[in-house]
């Protein structure tokens, strides 16, 4: 989509989306959102940006590695917390009774595991997101093999 | 130790995450990785399962949460059993698979492959080992998306079709799944299945609609998805359409994780109430159907493996009709047939799948004269199909018997007749595929030459598969008393 | 033939769940049996017990914390036979 | 209590169920693949609404419970729940689409019942 006036104010939006969706993941724990809507607010950024500026301009700046490595890193991730419980004496994914810290309830650093998790997941969903996308619209384009 | 079967679940897990980045590193060591974990989760099973045939079941309880608020993993012998199961011949057959992939998978989508792989024992782990409504569905439908994806990472069109097809419907049958737990929910409060059969009683008196309604959509859901006959119009051709292992584990594995869980389901929530309600007669009735139909049906089929797909809807007749007849031995029975056909199939399949590697022909007027070229593959396919029929010493046979033996406890003896006919039919389309094996003349001599064994990574799983098919047959009171049954 | 069938499939499911409506519990009703302990305690002591505020956010990922791993697992399946399906399709594209 | 007034007072549910049959009826009739898709998706969310006013209490609020806020609150386990539900339909969405694309890809065509055909003359 070669539009100017697109263009531009896409530049000017993606850097609001994401931090808003930054916001949306890092409060989970304290207000309406969380991991999976704040990754979607993330995906849908990168989505906005595949639309607007086309997928070779965009693969060579966010590649297929990168997405790769987000997902698995952040699955792995979420086992690992998981496994942390085991390690710490207590059963697989618990938060309080495996000393994970609670804080105080209401603000950022609070609860645990959970916005531990919710980072890792976040950023896993957010790139999930990217990978369908791309998965379902590169069918499309015969640029070779990747 | 209580952390063995959350932990052989979370492995396969982590291995799926981790493959696709192993891939990119070094391509050969994901294979073997993949491999790895599969015969870890084996290890873990296996202690799992020697843990709770000396100190019975034990609950788990996942993030330390008592069980009304938390998610509870419920481990008893039948479940040790169906782990035990599940991740013998899921291992077997990735052994298989390391060969065959090469040549009937593309380069591309392999790595996938065995990443879903993972998945799907994974989640069949978590399906039989759920104590939880809510969590269950959660693993059957990423066994339900996993098995669809190893069906069409084949990638010819005839893959992605049956691949499709099996996705609709099964997606439907998740569908009324959840509607069946959303109505659960409603009238219980609860999704811990024995807290909702400890509030059932008084729902059956004030919602009893919603409970008959609850039921059915239950039945329907697993009953797509495990092809209870009049639902199975997907089965053969998603399974004759994906490669050879693949095929091997949706037959020998996943078709029976869902009968398992409905029966979990069935006697652990809805226990209390059933006794009121003709499920049991319905069940009995589509499993007699499929167990006749199917193996007519099996007759009419050219292709090897729509011929081993029709032979598993028949085949589920019979698991279903020995965990519906309810008697102890029937229900022994049964859980011993879920282990006889899976490894009967899966050493079916696997003997088709390197038919398939070594010749390229799928029918099965093209095995005439293969038996002494490939002596092991059709002597693996032929003791298979004589466990099929119900040959004695074999593990077919013994699971056979103690269903027979089940339908006459139950009082329903119709039944054992029905077992001996659907025998004799499973004879007429077994015999003689392997008879022109053996006896028959190629017809055309140039075709054969150069054709010989196919290579030992594949030969090995199929020969274990087989020689534990023959210990089931002499020994069963080892399958028995690891489920429990002394008889 | 196959749309009039499916309608009549489609009318006599819809007559058995205007049945089930009929008899469900009460919409919004306190004390309904879904309204029960075990949602009382989530709303009571998620604070205590999990620090978070959002109850939604504790019994996803700290109560049933286990079901949200399958969830992730879930859309990682999807990516893998999505990607799977995809490029095993093009690369048979390619060959034949 | 009669029933028309049951009905009347569960209206949430019976539109719930509407959407649900009309999801199904979709899906058995139309033998476009991506109007089978959105049968699929319309099903999926006839359920999820049931299952989320199973939920609701009158009067209730979300739940986040900071200090200051006081009940009702709504149940919070069915919003919980159908998080999980939706991801998975999304899932399968995804997945879906991507066979319907390599499927237009393989045969040219979008209707089932031509995919159909052209299956079993291939056979």
């Amino acid at each position: 989509m070669n539009d100017m006036v697109v263009q531009i104010i896409t530049r000017i939006l993606i850097p609001f989306i994401e931090v808003f969706a930054v916001y949306v993941i890092f409060h989970g724990h304290i207000s309406p959102g969380g991991s999976f809507s704040g990754g979607a607010i993330l995906g849908a950024s990168f989505v906005l940006a595949t639309l607007v500026f086309g997928t070779a301009r965009f693969n060579r700046k966010f590649g297929h590695m990168v997405s790769q490595l987000v997902e698995s890193v952040g699955g792995s991730w979420y086992i690992l917390v998981g496994l942390f419980g085991i390690l710490a004496g207590a059963n697989f994914l618990t938060n309080k009774l495996a000393g994970f810290g609670m804080g105080r309830p209401g603000y950022l650093f609070s609860a645990g595991a959970i916005p531990v998790i919710t980072i890792g997941l976040g950023l896993k969903v957010g790139s999930t997101m990217v990978t369908l996308f791309h998965g379902l619209i590169e069918e499309e384009e015969n640029h070779g093999d990747h | 130790m209580l952390h063995l079967p959350v932990l052989a679940v979370v492995i396969s897990l982590l291995g799926a995450y981790l493959i696709p980045l192993i891939y990119h590193f070094r391509r050969n060591l994901a294979s073997v990785v993949a491999v790895g974990i599969s015969g870890l989760a084996l290890c873990f099973s296996a202690a799992t399962a020697v843990y709770v045939s000396r100190y019975g079941a034990f609950s788990y309880l996942l993030g330390m949460w008592s069980i009304p608020w938390g998610i509870e993993v419920y481990v008893d012998r039948m479940s040790a059993f169906m782990m035990l199961v599940i991740s013998s011949i899921t291992f077997l057959v990735m052994l298989y698979a390391m060969e065959d992939v090469r040549h009937e998978l593309t380069e591309a989508p392999r790595k996938w492959y065995w990443t879903l792989n993972l998945l799907l024992l994974a989640s069949m782990m978590g399906v039989v080992m759920a104590g939880d409504l809510f969590n269950l569905f959660v693993f059957v439908e990423i066994s339900s998306i996993a098995a669809c994806g190893t069906i069409s990472v084949k990638g010819d069109r005839r893959a992605v079709e049956a691949t499709f097809r099996y996705l609709v419907l099964s997606t439907l049958g998740s569908g009324a799944l959840l509607l069946s737990i959303a109505l659960l929910y409603m009238v219980t409060g609860n999704l811990n299945m024995t807290y909702i059969s400890g509030e059932i009683q008084k729902a059956a008196f004030l919602y009893p609609k919603n409970l008959y309604a609850a039921l059915t959509f239950m039945v329907v859901g697993f009953g797509v998805k495990s092809a209870l006959f009049p639902l199975h119009s997907w089965l053969p051709d998603a399974h004759s359409a994906a490669p050879a292992p693949s095929s091997a584990v949706l037959s020998g594995l996943v078709v029976k994780i869902y009968i398992f869980a409905l029966f979990q389901v069935l006697s652990r929530v809805f226990g209390p109430v059933i006794a009121g309600i003709p499920v049991e007669t319905v069940v009995l009735l589509m499993a007699t159907m499929a167990v006749v139909l199917g193996s007519v049906l099996a007759m009419g089929q050219k292709e090897l493996k729509r011929m081993l797909a029709y032979s598993t809807v028949a085949q589920v007749g019979y698991v279903f009709m020995g965990l519906a007849l309810g008697a102890d031995r029937a229900v022994a029975g049964g859980m011993m047939h879920i282990l006889t056909h899976a490894l009967m199939k899966s050493s079916l399949f696997l003997a088709a799948g390197s038919v398939l590697y070594k010749t390229g022909k799928k029918n099965i007027t093209d095995l005439a004269g293969l038996g002494p070229r490939m002596p092991v593959t059709m002597g693996v396919f032929s003791l298979a199909a004589a466990s099929m029929i119900g040959v004695p010493l074999l593990g077919g046979f013994v699971s056979k018997w103690y269903l027979a033996l089940g339908a006459t406890d139950a009082g329903k003896s119709f039944y054992a007749l029905i077992i001996i006919v659907s025998s004799f039919l499973t004879a007429l389309y077994f015999l003689p595929p392997v008879i022109s094996a053996f006896f028959g003349k190629q017809p055309d001599d140039s075709v054969g030459k150069g054709i010989d064994e196919a290579p030992a990574v594949m030969l090995v799983p199929m020969v274990i598969l087989s020689i534990a098919l023959l210990g089931v047959g002499l020994f069963p009171s080892l399958v028995l008393g690891l489920l429990g049954y002394r008889g | 033939m196959r749309g009039r069938l499916a309608l009549l499939l489609v009318l006599f499911i819809g007559y058995a769940l205007i049945l089930t409506v009929a008899e469900m519990p009460l919409f919004g009703e306190p004390g309904n049996p879904a309204d029960n302990m075990v949602s009382h305690r989530y709303l009571e002591s998620s604070v205590q017990d999990t620090g978070a505020v959002n109850v939604v956010a504790a019994i996803i990922l700290d109560y049933r914390a286990y079901d949200t791993l399958g969830e992730a697992t879930v859309l990682f399946t999807a990516i893998s036979a999505t990607t799977a399906a995809i490029v095993a399709a093009k690369s048979r594209g390619q060959k034949t | 209590m009669g029933i028309i007034d049951i009905l009347y007072d569960n209206f949430h549910y019976l539109v719930a169920c509407l959407l649900f049959l009309i999801g199904f009826h979709t899906m058995l009739t139309h033998s476009n693949l991506i109007k089978k898709i959105m049968g699929m998706n319309i099903m999926d969310t006839a359920v999820f609404l049931l299952f989320i006013s199973s939920g609701f209490v009158r009067g209730g609020k979300a739940p986040i419970v900071g200090p200051g806020t006081e009940g009702p609150y709504v149940n919070p386990i069915p919003s919980a729940l159908i998080l999980t539900g939706i991801v998975i339909a999304v899932s399968i969405t995804a997945f879906a689409l991507s066979l319907i694309v390599t499927l237009y890809k393989q045969y040219g065509t979008l209707d089932a019942d031509k995919i159909a055909e052209l299956r079993t003359k291939e056979r």
